[in-house]
């Protein structure tokens, strides 16, 4: 294994490899001066990834602010790993929708899979037992070759890690168009449910309190920035960044940390998703205010001469960071032997403010949370003008018959039968689910209850495209109706906002109306936004897609009795009636 | 036209994470079989391959292996061919 | 009558089970893990869905060898009534415990849906209160239910009437449409679809009730019954 | 103790059918490659083993293969083995 040789601080500086990190010139000179100095290798590492548009929201987080986020009926909004509201009786519910859009472009089946495995893990940390997973996907037109092997390779992926881990997946939708060819889009969306007085935080308090490290070790996954150097690297061939995920593990993880939440020995704890052991750290440490210490060595790694760069930057699925209560620690070193999992300490709550990083004695990074985190950049990009939006053309006269038109309608993929896609879900692992896929909005019974939770995800590109305004209105508008439509009653949305590059006018435009709109509809309907995720950069050869954001909305009905199907029983004589 | 016997051997780049090779590690050693390590799982093909000489079954080989035996963003492959002599 | 869901890691139907136990029997219903190494108390053990050992390998291939199999064995041997739902049905053949093995779906994809299955045989401790030749509604979810098993087991399966149910519209590609087979105790069942998600109103379905309700009279009411029906 | 390169190799028996070798097959037809046929898809399998000499080496992982690595009932497997010597 040759060792790689890391630049200084120096050569980052005049070779810019910043750049390659993730930071922009003026962003390295913002970390320069808050650190007071010139950071090393790993930090640039850290700052390049919690500074970047995934970690971050720089670009969106000023749009975000203006959905409404409070109700009577929100016991968490959005900042934590997941939103939460109230369903009575003591119950409550925990949700979030997040995207795996550009792994999915590249290797769609571990893409899926992991970016299920991921919302997974951000639902059970809330201390929530899953219930259902939903999705949104979209892809280009499948009459060509490439597109059908994403199609069928992400069903697949989500299909192979939620059958594994036996959550069923009870809904969701697809559509193709050719804004998507190159760039498909796969959002994923989890729902538990907890005790309302239980919910669990990602926060690392209790100055002097013990990290663990758990579940799978860590690899060299998803390092991209360490391809530096990699050129002249005879191996560079065999490498690669795919993230593979562990369902079966994935399984074992969950059992054990609800079980671990529920000894009350956890004071935080919080997924290791994008940036592993970087953004967990920093994030926990940032919402106590505080810091964290950790010792590298310790980090269970898979395999020899990892150097701090790589471990702070893996990717490696199936991991979770947990802050225990001092004295505790036994607990979880007996329900995690019992799963055969790993669990490792590797490091403890600091009052400091720093996140610092001891490897072989030696202090490799020294930052200060508030830096990595609260300070990150948040840019106000530039809005396009409003109406530079140029509308396609829409067939003004149909040029078939009505009855070969809407043949043609019904049997276009987006329109026709999703059966071929969700038969490869398992719908009733739980034996729960009352509406699985087939119906406008799934409905899951609350354990041990007669209550039920309902839930779909809908959006729809073309509407927004054309006016952002009204498109975001009409998503939340045609997530909460269907809601209704089984009989629940509307709680709150989840969203995952799809966009292209926000270093153009024109799509923060899009991005901005489509916030207003979506939130003025919320605001309506007494749905406030509790959690959600924004994926930028959907674009290929300079191409944006049409903008997508999908809601995914969640409501309640009292019992199952009073569902209503979506299809009718075709007895003779019944009437139909239009509303609305 | 020649008839070649082809043997191709799939597996995971070394860097990407292998969980059936993992688990089924685990396994064979709660089972006793301490001695066995660095378990990875791949995929073995056989196929038959018609082509006019070694060379050109060598050359198709090597561009199906490509393009769909495998799947270059994560695995790698070998192949071994070998002349099917009618008895 | 006391009944033991076994848990292995990677199982995912084990509540489902015991809880279609509970509320169909009444009785009571133990989930036990898989490193348990005495059943002797429990007078029916039910091999339960999921993906054991992420199923990797083969499915089965790693839970066969769980300390609790050799515990499973030795009920069987003392005839104590063994169920393998889906991933528990893969278990007992992987354990040699019913002969034939599961394999891929034959289209190669993952298929939960309701299935209608024709009752084969109703004089086995878990199928005596179907008729022969009903047609009964339980869900399949699974990738790897393709039942095989060489042409002289096939025949001896078919004469001594050890096939329980064969579907009626073939999901997966298992020769001769068989969906659960008995061992030649006829104490054994393994099958591919899922009772248990068959037993109240909203399921959409409740002919998995008759499947617990058998073996539970079996159990309580004596050997007898099930062979009076022959 | 010595260390052993094992390459295990498991496939279908002949009398069964191999439904992933089949699809797999008409892809490449479809692709062009109408030279490829009798395609067939089992497992290969890598790992190290531990021990005193090549003929135990041999049986352990003999009794792997039979036990754990493959199904007798509608598997066959064959498996190469090679010292590894450390540089
Ligand atoms: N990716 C998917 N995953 C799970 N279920 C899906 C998916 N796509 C569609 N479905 C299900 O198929 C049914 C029909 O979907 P769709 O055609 O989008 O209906 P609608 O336009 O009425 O929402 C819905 O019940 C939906 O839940």
């Amino acid at each position: 294994m040759p060792i790689l040789q890391q630049p200084t601080a120096e050569q980052i500086r005049d070779e810019r490899i910043y750049l390659k990190l993730g930071l922009t010139e003026a962003e390295y000179d913002q970390v320069s001066a808050k650190l007071g100095r010139l950071p090393n290798y790993v930090e640039t590492g850290i700052f390049g990834v919690l500074w970047s548009e995934h970690c971050s929201y720089k670009s969106s987080k000023v749009h975000l602010r203006r959905f409404p986020t409070t109700g009577p009926q929100v016991l968490q909004g959005p900042g934590e790993n997941a939103g939460v509201v109230d369903i009575g009786d003591g119950l409550a519910v925990a949700f979030k929708m997040e995207s795996h859009n550009h792994p999915s472009a590249v290797e769609p089946y571990q893409g899926a899979a992991t970016g299920v495995g991921g919302i997974l893990r951000d639902i059970f940390t809330m201390g929530a037992r899953p219930i259902a997973f939903l999705n949104s996907l979209r892809f280009g037109p499948l009459d060509d070759a490439r597109t059908r092997y994403l199609f069928e390779q992400v069903v697949a992926g989500i299909g192979g890690y939620g059958n594994c881990v036996g959550i069923p997946t009870v809904g969701g939708e697809v559509q193709f168009s050719p804004t998507y060819r190159d760039n498909p889009l796969v959002n994923a969306m989890c729902v538990g449910i907890l005790p309302a007085d239980e919910i669990m935080r990602g926060t690392a308090s209790g100055v002097g309190n013990p990290v663990f490290v758990v579940g799978a070790r860590t690899g060299r996954d998803g390092i991209h920035g360490a391809t530096f150097a990699s050129a002249e690297d005879p191996h560079a061939k065999e490498r690669s960044a795919v993230q593979v995920g562990d369902p079966f593990l994935g399984k074992l993880l969950m059992e054990a940390c609800l079980e671990l939440i529920a000894s009350g020995a956890v004071v935080g704890i919080q997924d290791m998703g994008a940036a592993g052991l970087t953004s967990s750290s920093a994030e926990m440490a940032s919402r106590a205010g505080g810091g964290i210490e950790m010792i590298l060595d310790d980090v269970p790694v898979r395999e020899t001469g990892m150097t701090p760069y790589e471990m702070m930057l893996s990717e490696s699925q199936e991991r979770m960071l947990v802050v225990l209560e001092r004295g505790h620690e036994d607990v979880a070193f007996e329900i995690f032997r019992r799963f055969g999992l790993e669990v490792a300490n590797v490091g403890r709550v600091t009052d400091d403010g720093y996140l610092r990083l001891f490897w072989k004695g030696e202090v490799v990074a020294e930052m200060p949370v508030s830096a990595l985190v609260d300070e990150a950049p948040v840019y106000e990009r530039s809005l396009g003008n409003a109406d530079a939006q140029t509308s396609t053309a829409i067939p003004s006269a149909f040029a078939n018959s009505i009855l070969e038109s809407w043949l043609e309608l019904m049997a276009h993929p987006s329109v026709a039968d999703k059966s071929w896609v969700y038969r490869q879900y398992d719908s009733s692992v739980r034996t729960s689910t009352v509406f699985g896929p087939g119906h406008d909005a799934a409905l899951v019974k609350v354990p041990g209850q007669d209550k039920a939770i309902a839930m779909t995800t809908d959006g729809n590109s073309r509407y927004v495209y054309l006016n952002p305004y009204r498109g975001g209105q009409i998503a939340v508008a045609e997530a909460v109706r269907n809601l209704a439509t089984v009989g629940a009653k509307p709680l709150a949305i989840t969203n995952c906002l799809n966009f292209g590059n926000p270093e153009k006018p024109e799509i923060m435009r899009q991005l901005s109306d489509a916030v207003d709109g979506m939130a003025a509809a919320c605001e309506k309907l007494g749905a406030p936004v509790v959690s959600g995720n924004v994926s930028l950069y959907n674009q290929s050869s300079g191409v944006d897609i049409q903008p997508t954001p999908v809601v995914g909305a969640v409501g309640v009905i009292s019992g199952i009795g009073h569902r209503v199907p979506s299809a009718p029983a075709a007895v003779k004589d019944t009437q139909l009636f239009l509303l609305g | 036209m020649k008839t070649y016997s082809v043997e191709v051997r799939v597996w995971l780049k070394p860097s990407v994470f292998d969980p059936q090779g993992h688990a089924v590690e685990q396994a064979m050693h709660t089972l006793g079989y301490a001695e066995a390590s660095d378990l990875r799982i791949g995929k073995y093909m056989q196929l038959t391959v018609q082509a006019e000489s070694e060379a050109e079954a060598e050359l198709r080989t090597q561009e199906m292996c490509e393009r769909v035996l495998s799947n270059p963003v994560m695995e790698t492959f070998a192949f071994t061919l070998k002349e099917l002599v009618a008895e | 009558m006391k009944w033991a869901v076994i848990v292995f890691p990677g199982s995912n139907c084990d509540e489902d089970a015991a809880n279609a136990i509970r509320d169909v029997t009444g009785d009571t219903c133990d989930l036990v893990w898989h490193d348990a190494t005495d059943l002797n108390q429990y007078d029916a053990i039910v091999l339960p869905g999921g993906f054991s050992y992420g199923d990797y390998l083969r499915g089965g291939a790693i839970a066969r060898f769980s300390p609790v199999m050799e515990a499973v064995k030795k009920e069987a041997a003392n005839g104590k009534l063994i169920l393998g739902i889906c991933n528990g049905f893969q278990v007992l053949t992987e354990s040699h415990l019913l002969s034939g093995a599961l394999l891929r779906n034959d289209h190669l994809q993952f298929r939960c849906e309701m299935t209608e299955l024709v009752v084969e045989n109703n004089t086995s401790p878990f199928t005596m209160d179907y008729q022969i030749g009903e047609r009964i509604r339980i869900p399949i979810a699974h990738g790897e239910g393709r039942y095989v098993t060489d042409s002289t087991q096939l025949a001896d399966l078919e004469k001594t009437s050890r096939i329980a149910f064969r579907y009626a519209a073939n999901p997966n590609g298992s020769i001769e449409d068989i969906a659960g087979v008995i061992s030649p105790s006829n104490t054994i069942l393994g099958l591919m679809p899922h009772p248990e998600r068959a037993v109240t109103e909203f399921m959409g379905s409740e002919d998995g009730r008759r499947l617990f309700l058998s073996m539970h009279r079996y159990v309580e009411e004596g050997a007898h019954l099930a062979t009076a029906n022959r």
